[in-house]
């Protein structure tokens, strides 16, 4: 098994790149690249992680850098802190993103305040499958991106495709300070795509245009792009709206220039998230828009986001609870109607 | 075998497992011979009914891996295939009033206090009429002022705190209830197992926790994810009692549970009964467990809790080979009728999904009592 | 010693309750009223708390019903959570509310998500002392409160008065669904005020006027309630600015009615928080003006918060760090240029 | 004491504390009577060198009394009277390079590991020469390079995984360190606790974890934390070494230390160790510990770990009174001075607050070097 894998496609095949397997590329290459990054989580050597994306490397690296854990989150958080201080760059897996909770005193406490308070820097990383769709029920298919971008000193990325997904763990394992990687378990192996064969790295704090527009911004990330680009593709053909896409990748720090150039532009913002509404990132968004260029508004700030209840199990239900296309297209044509 | 004597056998066994463990391969290891199963002197008609039960239970978990295979099963499927007497042998030495809450694989133990295999499929199919509406699935449901039972969640180690909470709560009130639930060998790394076990013990709360050793957490063998060999162990560091049982013996389960509720209601505090069994299927249906030496299945093969008791009832003179087989006969049916009830069951509505996040006066969950 | 110690005054004087006291108050009269009341905490019972807010219960009310815990905030919360579902009404105390971060998983894992799983209504209270102003340093200052307005099935309220703080805690208790009661350590003894004899409650979800105004609203709560309301005294002094000030008392769920009808009467809004910018309640407060109102804007919805760091310690850092009422006065004054 | 023999006896001890608990007022429990100090072979100068630590330590925290009165120190002042030996005897056994993390009270390690009288006074002072440039207060600052130094956080517990991590760090460069930390016995009850120690006994991490029983979590007593008798009593449960000695005796504590460390560097895994020592003062400066019997003062103050090794330094010829007290007399003119050069030292800038938060290049905190 080669951290290639993925890459080498059915013959004949352009060779294509799942999400999944871009995750596992770019931590490969770092551990190839740096000794001192390290794998800690459960069930992340011997199995190769609950989704895979951990797979071969335990045979690759050894039992040192890959590390079976016991079901242990605070100490898994807690000794990667310790390692980090030493200098090492650990890599912290969360067998679902949802069991964070177990871990929230070492991360908000011990990790997002050590630099600043005596230059303790902590280049750590923690990652774990987020998000719905697969009907996990209420504990497989959180979103906890808030909980860590309203904690300074941390930062927060969020990748849709293969080539961030890989980018941005390398730049996350990469950067100094901790990172909190959120990958949609969704998104897995159901997005592809041809990857660089070159190194190279999705810089932290940068959103990607990924349709451009004229008439109205959409900012989204992670899972939600792909109802908001469908939206988009409606919007213009049928309404001859131009929708401006925009991804934001990065959740902490926010790409200000990227969002506060496109509102600036359509003065028409709809924001868009699979997190629950109340406190998600749609308001800060709005609020710094409001802030910074509500003279170039010509509407409200919109969103569309998961109602505010944990994330139902039943299919009609979680199906409900989403945010989609229809929901994107309807509060485009609310918006677009200012 | 009480809780010092288990200790120190077990601080033995654990010297010379880590003696062993550094040179050899790290694997979960082979089960102790098991004794004989002796009665404690349950009437026959007991134990006819925990036969049943465990009959019961691995019938209801065989027709959801069919559902499962047929995709009627909406997510993950756990199974508890090897491990029933555990579940089957603690519930039945409750009370009815005493506290339950189960863990995911104990179906048993939801069968025990009555909860009926329509319910189950119900849950598992994501029905509106299922105990949670669809909102929930799998074992994630309760009924506390019904069937006294307290639903989990998936963090492992969350019920531990919030059954010592449920006893301290009883205990307030005058009721004399004891409160058992389930950590696996896995969840005994948690903070949650620390926390709750130590405020049960510092409180004297009469708690019976349940550790299944099933050799597994997920992918991972005990030995990378504690340096003990035997988690009854672990009961003296909270000054608790302890005892290291064969979870494929039922009336050891059985015996080894009511002297724990014994101890509880004599106001002893919790105690930390290690039951010791083999997860003989995946960690869920996806997971085909090549990590599992075949060795090891082999021998746990042999430890059968429903063999081992059946054999144990025939030897015994209780039943009949015949009898035990027409339980099996009678419970057919009722799951197929249960499951075709459950298949035509509706799902819930959609909008279902915006209500009762907060008490909502009119609004009726299927299995909590409006206030 | 009696519930009323506080309500004792020096002869002669009015009889005035401080806000420490108002919450001592409040949970004696619940603990008097109804036997299923019961607190829990580390030096609660012994000790009367850190802050001394439950004094004398021990005495008053047993060591069944006034338990001193050991460090185990996790316990803590879980063994609330158990004894809540069995129909008690627990009143959980963190010593300081940085610690709650310890118990996050039960929170927002167990408690909040138990009613809508399946009907197990969760009845419980969690308090402590939070926010910043008497150099408690990055462990002994924070305000958590976005933490939880972001998880569905908690309630969340943050009182700024004596008044409020007794009528809130009460309908905490008496609430059926898990409160997280975030008190501030800086009014502690700072704040009094004379408090009506009769038994009263404060509603969860209703803000209140402090200052009408018809110009400039300023929608604040807890501590910065007072350099709001000096704001806006030299705002309508000085320049004739007739700013209404509104106190949100509940941040989960938020009075809907209360923000929009003031900003739709005043078209210029203007959000006070002592906790950090990113991810506060600014944002989700902007968006639902937008969402709502955002044809009676006649500016921009601005933010006066703390700024994206730890809380520091040095009194300069600190004092630099937390909003005052320059601040809020600079803020205003460019709202109102609109 | 070896573990096992520990746990044993302090398990008996649990089994008669528990009796007489129920009818009796509940307190901490009286001190074991103290044996005679015993030298385990340290040269005069390692004593004398200690005896100095333990000197400076209370010296250091008499003037943060003075000051603090003076209203000086910025927020809380907490107090290690009674508990320097703890201190001091740990960091003193360590090698440079090991790594050590102290809490709250272990203002005697940073002192032997070479953090100055004056880097403390700017910290309590909350100047910007601190080594937090007055961001954050207390003994929150480390240096991992120059000093191998970790700085804690006020959440009690939360050092130990951070401690196994540093552990592990170090031993996957194939550097032979071992990591040194700190609980209370209230900390012991932390998920935190748990979770860390039963990380580093499962990955066998050169960790020793010093457990400082002084009888007190703020005002809670031993037995409403826990219903153990000596806290060696949870080393088994994780298959870890675990003694409880005299925390009054500095001779003792380091050994015991050494002890621990040569099991690390063997690969034995973590230690648990028990001090036994009393808080003499109340938690903070603000506590004027109405809630501890009078008794119980008195009978610690018997057992004043300086006194006690004062004692000791003449009976065994080490040094004269007059010795002993010219290590005071000098001392007290370098701490005048520290403490004036604190006081004249300057606030940090207002603008300060926003700095530091990520990494920025050219930014420098004084105790950490730039990358
Ligand atoms: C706190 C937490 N971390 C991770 C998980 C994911 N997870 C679910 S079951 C499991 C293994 C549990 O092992 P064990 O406790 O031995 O129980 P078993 O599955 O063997 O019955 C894991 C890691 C979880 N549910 N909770
Ligand atoms: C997790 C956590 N909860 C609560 C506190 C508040 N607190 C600070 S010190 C303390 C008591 C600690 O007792 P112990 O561990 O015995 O240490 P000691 O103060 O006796 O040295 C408490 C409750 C804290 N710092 N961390
Ligand atoms: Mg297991
Ligand atoms: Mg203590």
């Amino acid at each position: 098994m080669t951290a290639s894998r993925g890459a080498t496609g059915r013959k004949g095949e352009a060779v294509t790149t799942t999400y999944l397997e871009a995750i596992r590329q770019g931590i490969w290459e770092e551990m190839e690249k740096d000794d001192s990054v390290f794998l800690l989580g459960e069930d992340i050597g011997v199995y190769g992680g609950a989704f895979k994306v951990t797979e071969g490397m335990l045979e690759r690296f050894g039992a040192s850098r890959v590390i079976d854990t016991p079901i242990s989150e605070t100490a898994i958080v807690g000794a990667a802190i310790g390692a980090a201080l030493m200098g090492m760059r650990p890599v912290a897996e969360m067998q679902f993103i949802d069991f964070i909770a177990c871990a929230f005193d070492p991360i908000t406490n011990f990790a997002a305040k050590s630099r600043y308070r005596w230059g303790g820097g902590v280049p750590m990383v923690i990652r774990g499958p987020c998000g719905g769709g697969v009907h996990g029920g209420p504990f497989h298919s959180q979103n906890p991106e808030m909980y860590f971008v309203h904690t300074p000193g941390l930062k927060v990325v969020a990748p849709a495709t293969a080539y961030d997904a890989k980018g941005l763990i390398k730049a996350a394992i990469r950067d100094d300070d901790p990172v909190i990687y959120l990958e949609h378990k969704y998104l897995y192996r159901r997005i592809k795509e041809e990857l660089p064969k070159e190194d190279y790295l999705v810089p932290i704090g940068r959103a990607a245009v990924r349709r451009e527009g004229s008439d109205l911004t959409i900012l989204t990330y992670r899972a939600m792009l792909y109802p908001s680009l469908e939206a988009a593709e409606v919007l213009e053909s049928e309404r001859g709206v131009k929708t401006e896409v925009i991804d934001l990748r990065t959740l902490l720090p926010l790409d200000r220039e990227a969002i506060l150039g496109s509102a600036r532009k359509t003065g028409k913002v709809l924001v868009v998230h699979e997190d629950t509404r109340t406190g998600g990132i749609a308001g800060e968004i709005t609020a710094m828009i409001n802030e910074e260029v509500f003279e170039h508004l010509d509407g409200p700030v919109l969103r569309v986001t998961a109602p505010d209840t944990p994330v139902p199990y039943s299919p009609p239900l979680e199906e409900f609870f989403l945010p989609n296309k229809d929901k994107i297209l309807a509060a485009a044509r609310k918006l677009n109607a200012y | 075998m009480p809780a010092k004597k288990a200790a120190r056998r077990s601080r033995k066994k654990a010297a010379r497992t880590r003696r062993s463990r550094a040179g050899s391969a790290r694997t979960t290891a082979l089960p102790v011979p098991a004794g004989p199963i002796r009665n404690h002197g349950l009437p026959r008609e007991d134990l006819l009914a925990m036969h049943r039960y465990l009959r019961l239970n691995r019938m209801v978990e065989d027709k959801l891996t069919a559902l499962h295979r047929q995709g009627q099963v909406v997510g993950g499927l756990y199974s508890s295939l090897g491990q029933e007497a555990i579940s089957v042998g603690t519930a039945y030495a409750l009370e009815p009033t005493d506290l339950l809450a189960p863990m995911i694989r104990n179906i048993g133990s939801l069968l025990v206090r009555g909860v009926r295999p329509l319910d189950l499929f119900l849950q598992f199919l994501a029905r509106y009429d299922a105990p949670t509406h669809g909102k929930d699935g799998t074992l994630h449901f309760g009924n506390v002022l019904k069937l006294s039972l307290i639903g989990p969640i998936s963090v492992v180690g969350s019920l531990v705190p919030v059954m010592a909470g449920a006893a301290l709560a009883a205990r307030s009130r005058g009721e004399n209830r004891v409160a058992l639930t389930y950590v696996g060998d896995g969840a005994t790394s948690t903070g949650y197992f620390h926390e709750g076990l130590n405020f049960a013990a510092a409180l004297r709360l009469p708690l019976v926790l349940i550790v299944e050793n099933n050799g597994y957490a997920y992918s991972t063998t005990t030995d990378r994810q504690f340096a003990v060999g035997s988690l009854a162990e672990k009961g003296p560091a909270y000054g608790c009692a302890a005892e290291s049982i064969d979870g494929t013996d039922i009336l050891a389960v059985h015996a080894a549970t009511r002297r724990a509720m014994e101890r509880g209601r004599r106001g002893e505090g919790p105690t930390l009964l290690e039951c010791r069994a083999m997860r003989m299927k995946g960690h869920a249906q996806h997971d085909d467990m090549r990590y599992v030496p075949n060795k090891l299945l082999e021998a746990w093969k042999r430890l059968d809790p429903i063999d081992r008791f059946e054999a144990f009832l025939i030897k015994e003179g209780h039943a009949t080979k015949d009898d035990l087989e027409s339980v099996a006969r009678a419970i057919a049916p009722e799951l197929d009728d249960a499951a075709t009830r459950a298949q035509e069951s509706p799902l819930p509505e959609p909008g279902e999904a915006l209500r009762g996040v907060y008490r909502e006066p009119g609004y009726e969950t299927p299995w909590w009592p409006a206030a």
